[in-house]
């Protein structure tokens, strides 16, 4: 008998015995899921250049983890498919011009994994949002390249690209008097416009339109607001992201966009365009909600958000950068250790401050038991 | 239980494991023959261990006093069965280290014969104090697990005039179900020992606090409370750890212990069903606490039930009992979220152990630990409001005083965070292993401290002994002066005279 | 020229006066982590890191002349502990810290010289001459200064046994 | 007023001493390890730029302007900014034993700190009035500051991550602060518009 229920003597197995069901790449999985909408609205959107940038992202970021790992002599495989990396490379890849020449997508995918999150260690040790650190990388090295918006063509008309001159757009470039190519999203516009002294009340009737379905110049998942909305809306309906920081963030950036647009309409936009425009949406719900990079309690995440809002609104105000999300992410993040630091949960039977409560005064309190 | 509920009445904090409480809570209750073997152990209880009483060879009753209690916080040990004791030695404690500790090893004669009971009729009449002492002669201690004497507490409920008592009949870790049989089987003895404990603790009301999963319990309870207006039975939300006592007097009562407080200092005190039930067993009937229920679970039992067991049985012997589909490929005694895991099956049966779970291979799998990904989901999951990823990570550096600063010595250990994390480190292991650290750093300082006053009392004492060694000298060289003038004078006597 | 250099002159001596004035106001009498680091270290005088006593060995930390991993009773947590408080890191990779360790007489060596008893920082051996020593367990700290001086090797340092309540989960490993 | 917010905005963040100028990359990389040991350098650092520069605008236009003597600009300044430095020291040394301690050799260094002279010099060359000069140099210790306690929580998460061997140490600094200084690009032109 004894021998039946004899087990490993080995280091004991803590408590507890039980796990969740849940799991890393479950969780990517369903950023995954959530993200695929407005992807596959950005394929038919901006047609075969887009796809072959956004596999090409991808398959680099994949492919710089892969060479860490092996460099770290380190089993490459379970790593390489906790999703963490293809999630990686795929929020980069929407935040990208769709029709980028297929190095941007290939450096930043590479940069982003392996300089950006392998070189701290991996998953869960960097500091910074890797698709967006790579993002800005890109946008300051090769600012022509990374504000080169197409109009939308999409995939079905006669005039876009089919797969093999879609693939020559990504490989070589865009053609010379494609007249899909457009100067400028609504915010390079506007700040464009303002700089020749033009002000908005007289530009914006000629400004590209925006809407909540976003048929508009654009990077090639950040346009359709209303299905990365959706998505978002899915992860906190399951439960992967809190509704803390989209909505502190969202609000970061539409009560000083109304205020001031309250105040001086010819020179500040108003809250809807800035949150229909560029990476807003993405950044609230998919980019700025990253779990490593961000703060971990609710009220870490409002300041957070709220920072990443603000920040936002005052780059694409005042700054010389005509889309301020990536940046804004990137200052929240380098904030978020010392955010960690000072904003805690309040601890049971303890104040804020971490002291104890006081008994007699607890002792006093009159017993109210809630009915179940 | 709808989504309002969910969002709005449910405790933010906790978690929600799949019960597996069922079909075993469903099971009549089993009685185990008595074993023909039983250990013993002298500390099933926080505190002293006890001081055997009893010779090898020794003939002794059920019920009959092995062990005295020794110390002020202690308990004392019965006989679980009649028969002999055949000797006094070392098993291994149902313990994650695997050591050993005493245990009276006793032989049965089957014939199940009781001392003596010292039956109390109108246990109301007793003096409170008087209930104190019977409790504590009986060897009653907190069986939801803690195992702290009851006795003890009775005093402390005595001392700061506790007007609540809480009776805890959370028993919220999965696969247990030895209080809820409790309740439903026995829901008139839970009450009477529940009022005879707010009789010895001066307390005017009761609240027990059920889970609202275990209906028939909650059903039954209410039946057997009906006629005691004092008794109040509260069904609270299923969501572990309710059974833990910071969170359930958190919900009944809307009180916080503070965190350098105990739960009598706000005017409750806590009482497991079984304790009460014990209680009922050791003030009205006069016997001694040596059985209990037990819940025998797990994918790797054939008949997965509740079974009433005298304490000092093997581990082993309860499996076999309960049968078994396959070698279990983990035993854990109590709980999957805070039960002990056990190396063997030789591990004898002890007061605090509510259940013994063996696990077969599927249940016994938990996927490897990967990095933190810092999803916060422990965090949100805490009761006590921590931030386990934050200490996981420091004590991973071996910083342990920057985990005591983010209040690790707050943690209860329940197990809600490595429970919900999707990365499944071993949170839980982490703190239990930095507590140590910390209490071993606490007893070297506290070491450190007694010898630094030795080493200063032996400088005083090596400075008293050269002094006393020059007086002593100085003396001695006087009284030779001395005697050497009554020498002198002796021999010159006629110049005193 | 002259401009220059009775300009620097004089900006010198004005600022150093400044300066002196300060010194006075802001005088630091002595350095008062000494006494703090004194506090630390176990106290035992057992001067197995070389000095004198603990005072001794605290002054040579607070001058940093000493490394923080000098006292072996102390192990490692107390290596950790100075050099937190001192601010400097310390490689404790050399520090060899298996535990709490006590003397043993092995009783049937034991002669009864009782030069241990002399030596025993914290009076931790009883025993009288010609008869068995022997330590209360208490008291030792382990610092192993009765071994050498035992002439019949009658003393030895044993790990202080594991028992249930002293038992550490070991950390998980790391993955 | 407006100018006034937008230089000293610019002297901040735009043109961070650190992640702009690259000056006081010493300290940067020495003592920011803590966040409590940062923020005490910085308010050191913050002291002695504002009080130096405030001397310094004095000694440049009462002394080395009013008689020519420009070639004595950096030991004059070297000067003001030492016994800024010593007195600073003394009072650390009174007030506060164990910042002082974890400071070590990095708070008399303050004194080769080229951030301190450099911005010093930086407004002898931006020719500003005495106010202007003062809150500039104010502005660049606190920019100077806020990147050493972001720097110094940044590296307390780092000190708890597995770096690898390769890049463990001041590599995986260096990166973190050419990111950081990444972000911070994100403010170039606020100062301008």
């Amino acid at each position: 008998m004894s021998a039946l229920s004899r087990t490993s003597a080995a280091a004991p197995v803590a408590a507890p015995h039980a796990s969740t069901s849940g799991s890393v790449t479950a969780v990517m999985a369903t950023v995954m899921l959530a993200l695929t909408p407005a992807t596959l609205y950005g394929f038919w959107l901006y047609g075969w250049p887009s796809i072959y940038l956004w596999l090409i992202t991808v398959a680099f970021a994949m492919l710089g983890e892969a060479v860490c790992l092996r460099l770290m002599e380190r089993r490459a495989v379970p790593v390489l498919f906790d999703g963490s990396a293809m999630l990686t490379g795929w929020l980069l890849a929407v935040s990208l011009p769709p029709w980028a020449p297929w190095w941007i997508g290939a450096l930043g995918g590479l940069f982003a994994t392996m300089l950006c999150k392998q070189a701290f260690g991996g998953l869960g040790q960097n500091l910074f949002n890797p698709a967006m650190v790579a993002r800005v990388a890109l946008l300051i090295s090769f600012p022509v390249q990374m504000t080169a918006w197409v109009a939308p063509l999409p995939i079905d008309m006669a005039a876009a690209p089919g797969p093999i001159s879609g693939l020559l757009v990504t490989l070589k470039g865009i053609p010379q008097g494609l007249d899909a190519v457009s100067s400028a999203s609504l915010l390079g516009f506007a700040k464009t416009e303002m700089s020749r002294g033009v002000d908005l009340l007289q530009s914006l009737p000629h400004a590209p339109s925006l809407s909540w379905l976003g048929s508009r110049p654009g990077s090639l998942g950040e346009t359709a607001s209303w299905l990365i909305a959706a998505g978002g809306l899915l992860l906190i309906v399951r439960r992967v992201i809190s509704w803390h920081i989209p909505v502190a963030m969202l609000a970061g950036i539409a009560v000083p966009a109304a205020l001031l647009h309250l105040v001086d309409p010819a020179r500040y936009l108003d809250a809807t365009t800035h949150l229909l425009s560029g990476g807003a949406m993405l950044g609230a719900f998919f980019i700025a909600t990253d779990y490593v990079t961000s703060p971990n309690t609710a009220r870490g995440q409002l300041i957070f958000g709220a920072g990443c809002g603000v920040l936002t609104y005052v780059i694409r105000t005042w700054a010389g950068y005509p889309e301020g999300v990536a940046f804004a992410v990137l200052l929240m993040n380098s904030l978020t250790p010392i955010i960690d630091r000072y904003v805690k949960p309040r601890v049971y039977g303890r104040d804020r401050q971490g002291v104890a409560l006081d008994a007699p005064a607890m002792a006093a309190r009159p017993i109210v038991g809630r009915e179940y | 239980m709808g989504l309002i509920d969910r969002l709005f009445k449910d405790p933010a904090w906790g978690v929600h494991p799949d019960d597996h409480k069922r079909p075993a809570a469903d099971q009549p209750l089993r009685v185990l023959p008595p074993p023909a073997r039983l250990y013993m152990p002298l500390q099933q209880h926080v505190g002293g261990a006890a001081r055997p009483v009893v010779q090898v060879g020794e003939k002794v009753l059920k019920g009959q006093l092995l062990a005295a209690a020794q110390g002020n916080i202690s308990a004392p040990v019965h006989s679980p069965v009649s028969g002999q004791v055949v000797a006094i030695g070392e098993v291994t404690a149902p313990h994650p280290s695997g050591l050993g500790f005493t245990a009276i090893t006793l032989e049965s004669d089957f014939a199940e014969r009781w001392i003596d009971a010292d039956a109390v009729a109108d246990p109301f009449s007793l003096a409170p104090e008087e209930i104190t002492r019977r409790t504590a002669a009986a060897g009653v201690v907190g069986l939801g697990g803690a195992t702290f004497p009851s006795a003890v507490k009775f005093v402390l409920g005595q001392r700061l005039k506790v007007a609540t008592l809480i009776v805890n009949g959370g028993e919220c870790e999965p696969y247990l179900s030895s209080d809820d049989r409790l309740m439903r089987d026995r829901a008139s003895e839970v009450v009477d020992g529940a009022r005879i404990v707010m009789h010895a603790i001066g307390a005017t009301q009761v609240l027990v606090g059920i889970e609202n999963n275990k209906p028939e319990a909650i059903a039954a309870m209410q039946l057997a409370a009906a006629p005691f207006a004092e008794v109040n039975i509260c069904p609270v939300p299923a969501r572990y750890p309710m059974g833990s006592d910071k969170q359930l007097i958190q919900t009944l009562t809307g009180r916080e212990v503070p965190a350098d407080a105990r739960a009598a200092e706000v005017g409750v005190l806590v009482h497991n069903v079984s304790t009460c039930a014990a209680v009922h067993q050791a003030v009205r009937l006069g016997r001694p606490l040596v059985e209990r229920i037990v819940t025998v679970n797990g994918g790797a039992v054939r008949e997965p039930g509740n079974v009433f067991a005298p304490l000092g049985t093997l581990v082993d012997e309860l499996l076999a009992f309960c049968g078994l589909h396959e070698a279990p490929s983990r035993l854990i005694l109590g709980g999957p979220m805070m039960g002990s895991p056990l190396a063997h099956g030789k591990i004898p049966l002890v007061k605090g152990a509510s259940g013994i779970l063996a696990f077969d291979a599927r249940e016994a799998t938990i996927p490897p630990a990967g990095p933190c990904i810092r999803c916060g989901s422990c965090t949100r999951a805490c009761p006590m409001g921590l931030l386990p990823l934050e200490m996981a990570a420091r004590i991973r550096h071996d910083k342990f005083d920057e985990a005591a600063a983010l209040m690790l010595g707050d943690c209860i250990s329940c197990g809600c965070c490595a429970w919900v994390c999707p990365s499944h480190i071993p949170l839980v292991q982490y703190f239990s292993h930095a507590k140590g650290e910390l209490s071993a750093r606490e007893r070297t300082r506290l070491r450190n401290d007694a010898s630094r006053r030795l080493a200063e009392a032996r400088v005083l004492r090596l400075e008293r002994e050269a002094r006393e060694k020059a007086e002593a000298a100085l003396r001695r060289k006087a009284e030779r002066a001395a005697a050497k003038a009554a020498a002198e004078r002796q021999e010159t006597p006629g110049e005193t005279v | 020229m002259w401009v220059a250099i009775g300009s620097l002159t004089l900006m010198g001596l004005a600022l150093g006066a400044l300066l002196g004035v300060a010194a006075r106001y802001l005088a630091v009498e002595e350095n008062p982590i000494e006494a703090e680091l004194q506090s630390m270290l176990p106290g035992s005088q057992c001067g197995q890191c070389g000095y004198v006593g603990c005072a001794q060995a605290a002054a040579a930390l607070a001058r940093h002349e000493a490394p923080v991993t000098l006292c072996p009773p102390g192990g490692r947590a107390l290596a950790e502990a100075l050099a937190a408080r001192l601010g400097v890191k310390a490689d404790l990779s050399q520090v060899v810290d298996d535990g709490p360790k006590l003397a043993q007489v092995s009783e049937d060596i034991c002669i009864g010289c009782c030069r241990c008893i002399k030596v025993c920082p914290t009076d931790a051996v009883i025993g009288a001459p010609k008869q068995i020593h022997n330590v209360i367990r208490d008291a030792c700290t382990g610092c192993g200064a009765c071994i050498e001086r035992c002439p019949t090797e009658a003393m030895a340092l044993v790990p202080v046994p594991v028992t249930l309540q002293h038992w550490i989960w070991p950390k998980p490993a790391i993955a | 007023m407006k100018e006034l917010a937008l230089m000293m905005v610019g002297a901040a963040l735009v043109n961070n001493v650190i992640l702009a100028r690259f000056l006081g990359l010493c300290s940067f990389m020495g003592v920011t390890t803590r966040i409590d040991t940062a923020a005490g350098m910085g308010m050191a650092t913050t002291f002695v730029i504002t009080v130096s520069s405030m001397a310094d605008w004095a000694v440049q236009h009462y002394l080395l302007d009013a008689y020519g003597l420009g070639f004595l600009r950096t030991v004059t300044f070297i000067l003001v900014i030492a016994s800024a430095v010593q007195f600073t020291e003394m009072t650390i040394r009174k007030v506060s034993p164990s910042l002082f301690q974890m400071l070590g050799i990095y708070l008399p260094l303050i004194t080769t700190n080229c951030a301190v002279l450099g911005v010093a010099l930086l407004l002898v060359e931006g020719k500003l009035s005495f106010l202007a000069s003062t809150l500039f140099a104010f502005a660049s210790a606190a920019g100077y500051s806020l990147v050493m306690i972001i720097f110094a929580g940044l590296r307390e998460r780092l000190a708890l991550a597995q770096v690898p061997r390769l890049f463990a140490g001041p590599p995986i600094g260096f990166i973190v602060a050419s990111l950081l200084a990444m972000a911070f690009m994100g403010f170039s032109g606020i100062s301008t518009g």
